[in-house]
């Protein structure tokens, strides 16, 4: 039963909504929430507890002046902030944060697109970030960008192979691609994050260098490369690079949360009973916070760790995940077969 | 309304020919590579338009079979090119004159 | 050791004498040059009348062979062989001692010349050459010598090399003379082809064991023996200058006159009609061929006869006179009359040889002038060249007793004879030819030597008898021109006055001349008819003298002029020699010079050259095609890919 | 609905088709490749294996073309010069060739299926699982030749691009032809 438009439409608007709003409390999370691991405010000033903070900064970042560089290649500047968007707003279209429920007399799966190779479909999406950075480093006409480019799309490439394989192993105890089985065998069986530790370390660390967040952010280290690929960005243009950022790592928790942490399941209870709408708000909300609580990892992760060097992270993406997860692969499906998981 | 499958055929006939004389007219060595490229999509455009009239999975193998291939071919293509560049600091094919006594 | 046994020597002697001459010999040392020139042939001559008096006292009718080689390949037999028998002992005689007197004479003629030792080289080349002929004893052999006398006469026509006239003349004589000698090549191959032998002897015997051969028909629809005559006629012409071939001879004259004495009047010449009696057997048993032939000789008797008329080169009118005589001599073969026509032969060698040297020394003396209306009145300066040429004329008019009445009386007595009455008709002709002779002759006689001298002063002035050296040969020859017509006084005459038929010349070549059973009849003929034939020629001969002396010798050079004036359009024709050489121009050297061409551009430079050019351009085509396909560049190559591709969808599909 | 959509990306792939050969700059071209992928991905969405689309993108946009930048950008390929000369004869003869050839085709493919209708689409043509199930039985030789051959590419790749050692490295800016 396909869901009718209405439906898709509303779940769109949904997911949209949540993502749009990431950003913004994120501007605002990601200076308050270290500021309190370092026993210092962050700011207060704006509005209670400085929230509106996140909104100063995007009205901020609008009125900024849009700077081309002289002999930049135009086209691709501009493409490329927009392309650093497309994988955000599109991988989220095949995460779960229901089961089939009955809403308004259609029967509904929860999930925008429910097809049976999704996790394919998130991943070949997320694979297309790289051109964002790649052209963005091109056309700045600038060495520095260039180079930070250069080693920016040469880090996520490396890091998909760790990543993707990671996600295989998750596959495999559930046997489909399907995230919303993924989730029922959870609900079933543990949670994947039980079974496979080494594969959901992997799955964490390998997330942290797709979004380049902190030990994996050499390329727009300021120390190291000015701004790396976004040195010529600024105003708008660098801000939806920065929500592209922020989106991806939602995108991504959210993946983790769905494969490693029962998605929008809650161990011990079951809204089975209640109406449909209510169960899909709690499913979601459920999906939210644990979503939150990886966001928190990723801000207190990036303010603990020191930055890599390019050859150690280049050598830990190669000859450390990888191995591991191969490895992880390999015990995954031995149990599965035995059919321990 | 379905698309008659004569529609996909004709379609990736046009891109194999584009991808032809792409491939036939270009100067630089990678734009012949990229025109390259297109024909096996295009090809493989076809493979999947009879594997629907067909309704056989085998044509979907080639896909999968061709794409790993694809990646092979343009692997060690690009690699040749960083090999010739390094060799004769061009890339025009006008300019190339190895495959001859 | 007889000298009969030593027969090889004699043409050996002269080749010898050719041979010190022309290597070991000097320029200077003219004394040496003369002495070996005319010294060799001199003892040629004494060896020859050795053997002679050898032969006629003791082996007389009967034939020697001598061997010196014998060559055989396969079944094909050829030896280096010489014969003696009465033909060529006649000519033997003839040719030695005409030929030593003229060497004598060219001693002195020729003193003053710069090739002096060529010229007694190439002389005595000849000498030899022309012995070889006549003492062969097969086919091979003559046409050895028939062929050395051809390039000896072209040598020495050609003698004169830095003038612009001679050597054309030598080379038109030479290609003439081949023209000849293909035909006589071709009577050779036939007779070796049917009859297997070409040595004289033998074939005579073969030839008359089975007549059934001779007369098989065979090629141009003559039977053997006819095409064998006809082919040896045709060499015969083209040697002895008879109608179709003898346009060189009259060029000839380019060469030094001893050289017009003894080649072009005494011995080369004479070769055809000794060729025709020595192979009389075939035209004996050819009567068309026969035919053929004595109309041939009288039509060129009559024809360079009314050319002689109208000469003023005093060597040109001789030359004409040379060939009329020659066609006598082939009117008397085609008649039948073979000892006549050697009789005519030998008498002509000796009163012919003293014209010319007679010429010959008006010439010296007129320092090199040859046009007789620039001559005149020299009898007064040279006496002996007078008294000699006017003993030679008598001669040659056929003035009894003289040597010409009785030789020329024959062979119109043969052709009268001679049964059909078409041969009457050639008897008339040979008459009028007759005194034609004796009519232009005189006409010589009178314009050089009497009336008033025409030339310059300067010649005038320079004018003397000619040294002994020259005017003793004169004397000789003179004498012999006198004595010579006894030998073969005929039978009716020795008849008229009741004596037993003493014709030494007749009897003694007899058996040369292969007497067929049906021929014996033919020559049969009343005493009173003979001597009725005898008078009309003297008569005839007589007229022809008193014409010239009422025209030339009364109003000299003004006869030429009243006759031109009279008959212009005749004076015309015959001083152009009815244009004969104009019109083998035109007919045989235009065409063949055409088609010389047309094989030069059209065969080789387009056809042959062509086809090189093809095949080279085809090569650098294809060599050019497949160039272009290796040229390195990678577009091309996809684009011969792609090419391929379409083609082979095209043919897959379609 | 799916008409629509095949005629919109079938239009976009063939004008991105277009872009790749003719644009001058190597980087647009490889963009408007991407794009005429992508289209080609959802094209294949509409004859019913959204694997082998997920696939594509996966590996070839998200891969292969990542590939080509990278060695555009190394190599600093700069536009592409126009020639200057006049259109040659390789020029002519190709595009008749491929014109010749593309006419032939379609007369060919529209002759023979102008009018055929596709199979019934059953759950098992579309679905990942019918498609893996005929993966690893009948096709796991090819499969497994496959991963061989990856490897291979890989050495291969690596030992042809590798820098010779003591080698300077190319510096793209230097003598530029």
């Amino acid at each position: 039963m396909s869901p009718s438009a209405l439906a898709l439409a509303a779940m769109m608007a949904l997911w949209l909504s949540a993502l749009l709003a990431v950003a913004p409390f994120m501007l605002w999370f990601e200076r308050r929430a270290p500021a309190f691991m370092q026993d210092r405010l962050g700011p207060n000033r704006v509005g209670p507890l400085g929230l509106i903070q996140g909104i100063a900064d995007a009205v901020k970042f609008i009125f900024k002046e849009e700077f081309t560089p002289a002999s930049a290649d135009r086209p691709l500047f501009l493409l490329a902030p927009i392309l650093a968007l497309i994988p955000a707003l599109t991988t989220y279209l095949v995460i779960p944060f229901g089961p089939e429920v009955e809403i308004a007399g259609h029967r509904l799966n929860l999930v925008v697109v429910d097809s049976d190779s999704g996790v394919l479909l998130f991943l070949a999406l997320a694979s297309l970030g790289v051109y964002a950075l790649v052209l963005a480093g091109y056309s700045s006409n600038n060495k520095y960008s260039l180079m930070g480019s250069i080693r920016a799309s040469a880090q996520m490439v490396s890091y998909e192979l760790a990543l993707t394989t990671a996600v295989v192993c998750a596959l495999i105890p559930a046997g489909s691609l399907n995230l919303s089985e993924i989730v029922d065998y959870q609900r079933a069986h543990l949670w994947q994050a039980l079974t496979q530790p080494v594969g959901l370390l992997v799955f964490l660390v390998a997330a942290f260098a797709e979004t380049n967040r902190l030990p994996f952010d050499l390329p727009e280290a300021e120390s190291e490369l000015v701004a790396g690929y976004l040195t010529e960005y600024g105003g708008l243009r660098w801000a939806m690079f920065f929500m592209g950022e922020y989106m991806s790592m939602t995108t991504l928790s959210a993946l983790c949360v769905t494969l490693y942490f029962g998605g929008w399941t809650l161990p011990f209870a079951d809204f089975g009973g209640l109406p449909g709408l209510a169960q899909a708000a709690i499913g979601f909300t459920v999906l939210v916070a644990k979503i939150f609580l990886f966001l928190f990892l990723f801000v207190w992760v990036r303010w603990t760790f020191p930055r890599f060097r390019y050859d150690q992270l280049m050598r830990l993406g190669w000859k450390a995940l990888l191995p591991l997860a191969v490895l992880q692969f390999v015990v995954t499906a031995a149990l599965t077969i035995a059919g321990v998981l | 309304m379905s698309v008659p499958i004569s529609g996909y055929l004709l379609l990736a006939a046009v891109l194999f020919a584009i991808g032809v004389i792409g491939a036939l007219t270009r100067r630089s060595g990678i734009a012949i590579f990229l025109s390259i490229e297109l024909m096996l999509n295009a090809a493989n455009l076809t493979l999947a338009a009879y594997s629907r009239l067909l309704g056989d999975r085998a044509g979907q193998m080639v896909i999968f079979f061709a794409l790993a291939v694809a990646a092979a071919e343009a692997a060690v293509g690009l690699a040749l090119f960083i090999g010739i560049y390094r060799l004769r600091r061009t890339i025009d094919v006008n300019r190339l004159n190895l495959m001859r006594w | 050791m007889q000298p009969v046994d030593l027969l090889w020597l004699v043409p050996a002697l002269p080749f010898l004498g050719a041979a010190v001459n022309a290597l070991l010999v000097r320029n200077h040392q003219k004394s040496l040059i003369s002495a070996v020139g005319v010294g060799f042939p001199g003892l040629s001559l004494a060896l020859a009348l050795a053997i002679l008096w050898q032969y006629l006292a003791s082996i007389r009718p009967q034939a020697i062979e001598q061997v010196l080689y014998a060559w055989t390949t396969g079944d094909f037999a050829i030896d280096v062989g010489f014969r003696l028998d009465p033909l060529s002992a006649v000519m033997l005689f003839v040719v030695t001692f005409v030929g030593f007197w003229i060497h004598l004479y060219s001693v002195g003629y020729m003193g003053h010349e710069a090739g002096y030792r060529r010229f007694f080289s190439y002389l005595n080349l000849f000498m030899g050459m022309m012995l070889l002929l006549v003492l062969g004893n097969n086919f091979v052999v003559l046409f050895v010598g028939w062929e050395g006398v051809g390039l000896c006469s072209y040598l020495l026509i050609g003698f004169y090399y830095e003038e612009v006239f001679p050597p054309f003349a030598g080379k038109k004589a030479f290609v003439v003379n081949r023209i000849g000698d293909f035909a006589f090549l071709l009577g050779v191959f036939a007779i070796y082809a049917n009859w297997g032998t070409l040595r004289f002897g033998e074939l005579g015997e073969r030839v008359l064991a089975d007549p059934a051969t001779a007369h098989r028909p065979y090629l141009l629809g003559l039977s053997v023996a006819g095409f064998v005559a006809l082919c040896l006629f045709g060499g015969a012409t083209g040697k002895s200058a008879q109608i179709p071939l003898f346009v060189w001879l009259p060029d000839a004259m380019a060469g030094p006159t001893p050289v017009s004495a003894l080649i072009h009047a005494a011995t080369m010449v004479t070769a055809g009609v000794y060729m025709v009696v020595r192979a009389n057997v075939f035209y004996q048993l050819a009567p068309e061929i026969s035919m053929v032939v004595a109309v041939i000789g009288a039509a060129t008797a009559i024809f360079a006869a009314t050319i002689g008329l109208a000469q003023n080169d005093i060597k040109k009118v001789l030359a004409y006179s040379t060939v009329s005589q020659l066609g006598y001599m082939f009117l008397a073969a085609g008649v039948g009359a073979y000892t006549a026509a050697i009789f005519h032969l030998a008498t002509h060698a000796f009163f012919k040889a003293c014209l010319f040297l007679g010429s010959g020394s008006v010439i010296h003396a007129m320092g090199g002038e040859q046009d007789m209306r620039k001559m005149g009145g020299l009898r007064k300066q040279l006496p002996v060249t007078y008294r000699t040429f006017w003993i030679s004329t008598l001669a040659i008019a056929g003035i009894p007793p003289l040597a010409g009445f009785f030789s020329k009386d024959e062979i119109l007595a043969g052709a009268f004879a001679y049964g059909a009455d078409l041969y009457k008709l050639l008897w008339i002709v040979g008459l009028v030819t007759a005194g034609l002779t004796a009519c232009y002759m005189f006409r010589a006689v009178y314009l050089t030597f009497e009336g008033r001298f025409r030339g310059s002063h300067e010649q005038e002035h320079h004018l003397h008898e000619s040294p002994r050296v020259m005017t003793l040969p004169l004397v000789v020859l003179a004498a012999g021109a006198v004595v010579a017509g006894w030998v073969g006084i005929p039978a009716g005459l020795w008849h008229a006055f009741g004596l037993p038929d003493k014709n030494l010349l007749h009897h003694f070549l007899a058996p040369v001349v292969a007497e067929l059973p049906e021929r014996a009849a033919e020559h049969e003929m009343s005493v009173a008819i003979e001597l009725a034939l005898m008078l009309a020629s003297v008569v005839v001969a007589v007229t022809g003298i008193l014409l010239a002396r009422r025209w030339w010798l009364a109003r000299g050079l003004a006869a030429d002029e009243a006759f031109a004036a009279r008959a212009g359009a005749v004076r015309r024709l015959l001083e152009n020699k009815y244009w004969v050489d104009e019109i083998y121009d035109r007919l045989v050297v235009r065409p063949l010079r055409g088609l010389a061409r047309v094989c030069w551009k059209v065969v080789d430079t387009l056809v042959i050259d062509g086809a090189l050019h093809v095949g080279a351009f085809v090569t650098e085509l294809t060599g050019d095609l497949g160039r272009f396909t290796t040229t390195g560049n990678v577009r091309q190559y996809a684009l011969y890919f792609l090419g391929g591709v379409v083609l082979l969808f095209w043919w897959m599909i379609l | 609905m799916e008409a629509a959509v095949f005629l919109l990306f079938g239009l976009v792939a063939l004008v991105s088709a277009i872009m790749v050969v003719a644009h001058r700059n190597p980087v647009y071209a490889t963009m408007s490749l991407v794009v005429t992928l992508v289209a080609t991905a959802v094209l294949f969405v509409l004859l019913g294996s959204p694997f082998l689309a997920a696939l594509q993108i996966l590996l070839y946009t998200g891969a292969i073309l990542v590939l080509f930048l990278f060695v555009i950008m190394l190599l600093n390929i700069g536009r592409e010069r126009p020639s200057g000369a006049r259109t040659t004869a390789q020029t002519w003869g190709s595009v008749l060739l491929a014109l010749l050839l593309a006419g032939s085709l379609c007369r060919l493919l529209w002759d023979a299926h102008s009018d055929s209708v596709p199979a019934p689409l059953e759950v098992q043509f579309t679905s990942l699982r019918g498609v893996s199930d005929l993966l690893f039985s009948t096709y796991l030789l090819p499969f497994e030749m496959i991963g061989l051959l990856l490897l291979v590419a890989v050495v291969a790749a690596s030992w042809v691009a590798r820098r010779a050692e003591g080698e300077p490295p190319v510096d793209p800016e230097e003598e530029r032809p």
